[in-house]
């Protein structure tokens, strides 16, 4: 019996240590994709995948996010080539389609699949995901939802005119329906000739940005392949069936349908494992690297020995770990690059009208136990919070460095970025005094108490929350500032009701526009205007909603960085957040892997670029 | 009798301290009550607030080796020591609380069950039955969100799903205990049901559940490390024994590095089970009679 | 058994409808960054009837299954049925390993713990038992993967190596049971096996480990008790030698109680493996509920509970059945 | 007789056993002999030792047990010489014992016949075909209907007074020459119980072997044996041929128990019962040990103990008070007499 167990163990230790094959690249990551059609796609995971399965009209020129090359599009639209036109103040890009170009399948690529493709997003339009940006680029920020488009055009809610069976409710509702496509989207995204057309109804700076590649909802589809597999038939009777379904319910959730320079071999959802091959007939030709295997493995500590032992390729790092990165880069077993812009920003922004109901205010009166719900909309206590926070110690200590500094919620290198402006400075001293003014001296003689939440297993959050808790309290024996770690699920809930007094966030680019960051923190109808009260979205209407909508249209560089600094400095003065850090990136790859370049558009890694030596 | 019974107590404890691992297990458990009680005194306060959140010494959540002025090390900006001392506290609370709190519920509807049979204990059996197919960490996991977070709602969810083991102890042998000529006899006396059972059977079948719930209440501890682990237990920087070993998660691969943030919460909290375990077996041991020779 | 099932679903939709819609939310999005459109979050509440009273979604879902419907997972990212059966096979393997160290280790050093009752040997394995017992699995499971794996480099965590993984994907490989090792025996592929029961050798001794203490010590009573019976007495007055008397005699009396235990501790079991298949980055059961409980997933939730409770039922038989085998008494009831 | 003939000879035995509680002296000083084919009884009520003489002489005393004293000779052999790996030989092959409650003391889970096929195997050079055989034949031999069948039963299978004959069956199997029968009809109802003793002392004629008979049962006593031992509280109090002793007991003890045998003849409604309980093994009384139920003790009893003393040929007993006991023998015969 023992003799036996010996053997096998010697059998089963004697055959480790395979050589690491120069065909294929493993990638540790963390999460998996949540579907690998662009419909439902607005992750980094699935973006990921999609990128290297599909292509768009056009891609970026290497690390830049402004200069465009020819991708599936032979040129890139611009007044210059004559491919950008202007008629009664509607704007038409004009694409031409490459010839000659396969599809996985087998199908040749034609302008009606690029048509299909785009129509196909529009109609389908699910809650929550991607497309308003191609609807607000085309509609001039008219409309975000295709629902809303329809409600606008048909004068009736899309609620009342498909019921939950996905029938028109009547013949009118569907005759509607139909005219919809017809009359408005059907034109938008037109084939002549050999190149495909979109109209928008105005200026929009950032429609190359969106339909450019790495971005998931501008990938071009295999439209028979879709229909063969049962996606929407291409016709105006009908689209609403395909109107906002389950992710599985589309036809490339777990099938490849693209003309990538990888195809699918399989998304294993039980081993979170998503398996390329090479696509060998890709018209930009073969990728260097064969088989790539990206997979999700949670656990750090396994996804580092995995790296370690040299099972992976490239591994992802927290920045809180890079001291265990560069322990191995010092070993020979890493190349580690840092310090690269990643776009994007996390930041802390105050509710001035906290909703009613909220339990994080203690007793809701300015009586040294809580906090009236109006607290923030007095610019002294934002501004005594925003001395309170440690950046530069934050940036050092928590996140290795691996962030930077920045004067509001624009990343560096967008447009309309401006180093000249203040950095958040951590000043108790000033804090103390912004504490007196506030309220009229109320805060200061009676003290306050609040809570500020974070969603647990975010440890930067949670430190940024503390820290201030600590620095706040620090000041004054009478404030009192609790940390309250909640879950996901609790801190979600409360953000969409308006109760949490502040909040923690960050914001990833969708497309490399300052437009993407100063709407979504400062205007009135940004993502987060919501949070931040009533008596925010007052302020904003008044005060920057209009240079932000004309920054948006304008089509002159100069003329955007003027409104969009005029933003800023607003944004700095009334202290409308506190811009904790802009994150920069960590990438972590074994030796062998060459090629790689930081590019703060992509989502993870587009395998075309990169090789393996032996 | 008065004197029988004393004479009978002190055999058992001739007998008790006879026992080698029981007199161990005791000794660490009278250790880590000292621990508890004078947590203020070894590890000093939180002057920031509540004394169960252990202080933060540093914003980096690396750790940092022992040093004369934290002598287990920090991990997590936390001071290992700190959180270890007041953790013994934590640690009894939980334990005792959860194991408390479920055997009288288990010991409540499992005598109601065993006692009036028929369609009470079917229903009460099938709502056992119940609650036992509910898988435990999902039951945990669900009820922490609906709670909210924190070591108590900790509390509330394991004792909610964890007194099914001890009602089915106790009908059992409460069904034993019924045939027994002392209740039969109390039976054919009158007296009420209720005072038959607090009486009579209570006391000869409560003794296997006290073994029960020694042995468990260290194993509480490990199951709250285990929801920390998945993010579910305690709030973060709590002085608890697991929250401070989720710490060290990630610096696992450099134990050269961090060992003292597995080693002395890992210590604290593998002798605190054991302390339980080793009483539990030895009071099993003694109240067994089908374990007496 | 219906009933139960009802009522397990019962008692968790109550649970999770108690949420209420805004925090059901959370299923659909992940992170603070994932609301990026202001009026998705009604959206998607209406979509999804998540404002609806709880038993109108309750008579709606006994609908849908009845039609062999469970309803979409977040988590598999397909359906829940075919989300679960396609991790069923790997937990199934990973327990159907575990389970024979446990056997043979827990039951034998029991036995020995019995025989030596109070002596020096017996104590050791109990304290040495219950140090283990004592750690939290998933510090037991790092520690594992840090000397075999990352020190030694002996036990990979994963399911096989890549190159495998990727013939294991091909159109020529035969999936049958979809359990690595043994559809690398039925294809033939002894390399692949090997490679992965190399693979399960961590995951293994860290779920046997959970185990192995608890087994043990009701083995060591039962044990105990067994040996203080009559027949034992018979069959050493017979002059059968002690070892038989022990081996045969006793053992086999004494695994009747150390059955129903085992029986009952495979739902437990199954609840082990969310910390292996984490650590191990295995797939599985475990993991696939523990992620959909994070998630607030509750058709995972929901399906997965279900699937437990079926499995207890199953696991409830199986040692009913096995108790025949063992004890003859029961074959006349 | 000449305890040299003897099969088995037992001398001052002491088995003492450690508990946690102390030392527990439970066989103290015990002698008697047992001759091939006849059958010695040794009776007391229980907790007097009887059951650990004969696992002494079997050398079946769990760990705690331990022969502190005395001498056991088997054959002319030391048995607590013989190494373990012998033991093992003799036992179910020389010596054989059976037990009282014969549900415990059939193993569960084997079937009848496989229990008594290991004995089988265990002692004589024969195939396992060939054990089966000898298992059926043992079985028809007690008496079991269908022997068969039966083989293949499961003890729950068979009634109580079945599985006692497959007891017998069991420890017969080998052709012992020593049986110890521990209480074997004690579990059972009077009938089956008469059978049983009957099947016993007609397998004892057939067989030659010498029998010794343990039970509370001074009825069973009676039927079976030859010469008696009376045990009390780890000691022989006395010992007498049968006849002798039923007709002049000379232990109060022993007249205790006589009267606790229910006669047919009798008309009393509630039976003569010794009072109170055999004391507790831990904590012996000085002096006498029957001194706390004895109706004849006095001081000297509480004090001194009384050594085993021949009354008689063949007949010994240890009381300081012989002659009283004679007295009130006398007077309670003549009273039932009248």
């Amino acid at each position: 019996m023992k003799k036996i167990l010996l053997v096998t163990l010697a059998l089963l230790v004697s055959l480790f240590a395979f050589a690491s094959d120069p065909n294929t690249l493993v990638n540790l990551t963390i999460g998996e994709p949540e579907t690998l059609d662009g419909m439902h796609s607005y992750d980094t995971a699935s973006g990921e995948v999609i990128e290297n399965l599909y292509d768009n009209l056009i891609q970026y020129n290497g690390q830049s996010v402004t200069e465009f090359l020819p991708m599936l599009s032979t040129e890139v639209p611009s007044v210059d080539n004559g491919l950008v036109v202007e008629e009664d103040g509607a704007l038409k890009y004009i694409f031409p389609i490459r010839e000659g170009v396969k599809f996985h399948s087998g199908n040749i690529l034609t302008p009606a699949d690029v048509e299909y493709s785009f129509e196909r997003y529009i109609l389908g339009d699910p809650a929550g995901k991607a497309h308003w940006m191609i609807i607000e680029a085309l509609t001039s920020s008219a409309f975000y939802t295709v629902e809303d488009w329809f409600a606008d055009y048909a004068g009736m809610a899309y609620s009342d005119a498909v019921n939950a069976d996905r029938n028109p409710i009547s013949d009118e509702a569907k005759a509607k329906l139909v005219s919809f496509y017809e009359e408005v989207i059907d034109p938008r995204i037109e084939v002549v000739d050999n190149t495909v057309v979109f109209t928008l109804d105005g200026p929009f700076g950032a429609f190359l940005n969106i339909v450019c590649h790495f971005g998931s909802w501008g990938a071009i589809v295999d439209s028979k392949l879709a229909m063969e597999r049962g996606d929407w038939d291409g016709k105006a009777d009908g689209w609403w069936k395909w109107h906002d379904l389950e992710a599985d319910e589309y036809a490339f959730h777990d099938f490849g349908g693209g003309s990538g320079p990888y195809k699918l071999v399989e998304w294993d959802r039980a081993q979170q494992k998503v398996v390329l091959e090479r696509f060998d007939d890709y018209w930009a030709g073969p990728a260097a690297i064969k088989n790539v295997v990206i997979w999700g493995v949670d656990e750090f500590s396994t996804r580092k020995s995995m790296f370690e032992a040299g099972d992976a390729d490239i591994a992802y790092f927290d920045p809180v770990y890079l001291d265990q990165a560069l322990a191995l880069e010092a070993q020979g077993k890493a190349e580690v690059t840092t310090g690269y812009p990643v776009s994007s920003i996390t930041s802390l922004h105050f509710n001035w009208l906290i909703a009613e109901g909220s339990e994080y205010l203690g007793s809701g009166k300015l009586d040294g136990n809580g906090i009236p719900r109006e607290f923030f909309s007095d610019i002294h206590v934002r501004r005594a919070f925003a001395f309170c926070y440690d950046g530069i110690t934050f940036i050092d200590e928590v996140i290795n460095g691996l962030g930077k500094l920045v004067p509001t919620d624009l990343p560096e290198g967008y447009l309309g970025f401006d180093e000249t402006l203040p950095l958040p400075e951590f000043n108790l001293a000033r804090a103390a005094a912004e504490f007196k003014q506030a309220w009229g001296g109320e805060v200061w003689n009676k003290g306050f108490k609040l809570q500020i939440l974070y969603n647990t297993g975010n440890n930067s959050r949670q430190t940024v929350a503390e820290m201030l808790s600590y620095f706040v309290s620090s000041i004054n024996p009478k404030f009192k500032v609790e940390p309250l770690g909640v879950q996901w699920p609790t801190y979600l809930s409360a953000q969409n009701n308006g109760f949490l007094p502040m909040f923690i966030i960050g914001w990833v680019a969708d497309y490399p526009d300052p437009h993407n960051f100063i709407s979504t923190y400062y205007a009135s109808f940004g993502t987060y205007a919501g949070r931040q009260g009533q008596l925010f979205r007052e302020w904003a209407i008044e005060n920057v909603d209009d240079e932000i909508v004309a920054a948006i249209k304008a089509t002159d560089s100069a003329e955007r960085i003027k409104l969009y600094k005029s933003v800023q400095e607003k944004a700095i003065e009334f202290t409308l957040g506190i811009p904790l850090y802009m994150p920069v990136g960590l990438h972590v790859e074994s030796p062998q892997v060459d090629g790689w370049y930081p590019q703060t558009a992509r989502s993870g890694y587009y395998y075309y670029h990169l090789s393996k030596s032996e | 009798m008065a004197v029988k019974r004393k004479s009978e107590f002190r055999k058992i404890m001739k007998k008790y301290w006879k026992n080698g691992t029981a007199v161990l297990g005791t000794c660490l458990l009278v250790f880590f009550i000292i621990v508890a009680v004078f947590a203020p005194q070894i590890a000093g306060v939180n002057e920031m607030g509540n004394n169960y959140q252990i202080p933060r010494v540093s914003w980096s959540s690396k750790p940092i080796a022992p040093t004369s002025e934290h002598p287990f090390g920090v991990i997590g900006g936390r001071d290992i020591f700190y959180g270890v001392v007041w953790g013994t506290r934590t640690a009894f609370r939980l334990g005792l609380i959860i194991t408390g709190f479920s055997a009288l519920i288990g010991v409540a509807i499992g005598s109601i069950s065993a006692y009036f049979g028929g369609w009470v204990d079917e229903i009460l059996m099938r709502i056992v039955d119940i609650f036992l197919s509910i898988p435990f960490l999902v039951a945990a996991m669900v009820m922490t969100t609906i709670l909210g977070k924190g070591l108590d709602k900790v509390i509330i969810a394991l004792i909610i799903f964890g007194w099914m083991s001890t009602a089915r102890l106790i009908r059992g042998n409460i069904l034993q205990a019924r045939e027994e000529q002392y209740v039969l006899a109390a039976k054919a006396l009158g007296q009420k049901d209720w005072k038959i059972i607090m009486k009579h059977i209570l006391p000869n079948t409560i003794f296997p559940v006290v073994v029960q719930m020694s042995m468990r209440i260290g194993s509480y501890v490990i199951t709250a490390a285990g929801l920390s682990f998945l993010g579910v237990g305690a709030e973060p920087g709590y002085a608890d024994w697991g929250t401070i070993l989720s710490y060290s998660r990630n610096w696992m691969t450099m134990l050269n590095e961090s060992w003292f943030a597995i080693v002395f919460p890992g210590t604290a909290m593998v002798l605190f089970v054991l302390a339980w375990n080793l009483v539990g077996d030895a009071l099993r041991d003694i109240f067994d009679p089908r374990m007496r020779s | 058994m219906p009933l139960i099932l009802i009522g397990v679903t019962l008692i968790i939709f109550s649970m999770i409808w108690a949420l209420g819609p805004d925090r059901l939310l959370a299923s659909y999005i992940k992170s603070p960054e994932a609301l990026k459109t202001p009026d998705a979050a009604e959206r998607l509440i209406k979509k999804y009837g998540l404002d609806e009273p709880m038993p109108v979604q309750y008579l709606k879902w006994l609908g849908n299954i009845l039609q062999g419907d469970f309803g979409y997972s977040m988590v598999g990212k397909k359906g829940v049925l075919p989300a679960m059966l396609e991790r069923f096979p790997y937990t199934l393997e990973l327990t159907i390993y575990a389970i024979i160290p446990v056997i043979l280790v827990a039951i034998w050093l029991g036995v020995v713990s019995a025989v030596h009752q109070n002596k020096f040997i017996d104590q050791f394995i109990r304290v040495f038992a219950l140090v283990g017992w004592s750690l939290p699995d998933f510090v037991f499971g790092l520690l594992l993967l840090l000397v075999f794996y990352s020190l030694l480099g002996w036990f990979p965590p994963g399911m096989v190596n890549t190159q495998f993984d990727l013939i294991m994907r091909s159109a020529e490989w035969n999936k049958i049971t979809s359990m690595p090792t043994i559809d690398a025996l039925l294809n033939g592929r002894f390399d692949i096996f090997v490679d992965a029961l190399r693979h399960l050798i961590l995951p293994v001794m860290t779920l046997a480990y959970l185990w192995w203490a608890y087994l043990l010590r009701i083995t060591r009573s039962s044990m105990l008790e067994v040996l203080r019976k009559d027949y034992i007495r018979t069959a050493r007055a017979k002059g059968v030698p002690e070892n038989i008397v022990i081996q045969k005699h006793a053992k086999k009396n004494a695994m009747i109680p150390v059955l129903t235990v085992a029986g009952g501790s495979v739902i437990g079991l199954l609840g082990g493996t969310v910390f292996v298949e984490t650590i191990f980055s295995r797939v599985g059961m475990g993991r696939f509920l523990a992620d959909a409980a994070t998630l607030l997933d509750y058709w995972s939730i929901i399906g997965g509970a279900l699937f437990f409770s079926f499995i207890m039922i199953v696991g409830n038989l199986v040692v009913d059945v096995s108790y025949a085998l063992v004890d003859p008494r029961i074959r006349l009831e | 007789m000449d305890s040299k003939n003897a099969l088995l000879q037992v001398k001052d035995l002491r088995t003492y056993f450690h508990t946690e509680d102390g030392i527990v002296k439970a066989v103290d000083g015990v002698t008697f002999d047992v001759y091939s084919g006849e059958t010695l009884g040794i009776v007391g009520e229980s907790g007097c030792g009887k059951s650990v003489t004969s696992l002494s002489v079997m050398r079946l005393l769990d760990e705690k047990g331990e022969i502190a004293g005395g001498k056991i000779i088997f054959e002319g052999r030391d048995v607590m010489a013989i190494p373990e790996s012998q033991m093992m030989k003799i036992r179910g092959n020389d010596m054989a014992m059976i037990f009282q409650e014969p549900m415990t003391a059939l193993n569960p889970v084997f079937t009848v016949g496989f229990q008594i096929m290991e004995a089988i195997l265990l002692h004589q050079d024969v195939n396992k075909e060939q054990a089966r055989t000898m298992a059926i034949d043992m079985l028809r031999k007690v008496g079991i209907p269908e022997p068969e069948k039966r083989v293949d039963e499961y003890p729950h299978e068979l009634s109580g007074g079945m599985r006692q004959r497959a007891m017998i069956a069991m420890a017969l199997s080998c052709n012992p020459k020593l049986l110890f029968a521990d209480e074997p009809t004690t579990a059972l109802d009077v009938t089956i119980q008469a059978q049983i003793l009957e099947l016993m002392k007609s397998l004892q004629e057939q067989y030659g072997m010498a029998l010794v008979m343990i039970t509370h049962d001074l009825g069973v006593i009676a039927e079976m044996a030859q010469r008696v031992v009376v045990m009390y509280a780890g000691k022989v109090v006395e010992y007498a041929e049968v006849l002798t002793l039923f007709k002049k007991p000379r232990h109060p003890y022993t007249w205790g128990l006589m009267n606790a045998i229910p006669k047919l003849d009798e008309d009393k409604e509630v039976l003569y019962n010794i009072p109170g309980v055999v004391p507790d093994p831990l904590d012996f009384p000085d002096g006498c040990r029957f001194n706390t139920r004895c109706p004849l003790a006095t001081d000297k009893c509480r004090k001194e103990e009384p050594p085993l003393v021949e009354v008689e040929e063949n007949h010994t007993s240890a009381c300081w008070y012989v002659d009283k006991l004679v007295e009130m023998i006398k007077v309670s015969r003549a009273g039932e007499g009248a």
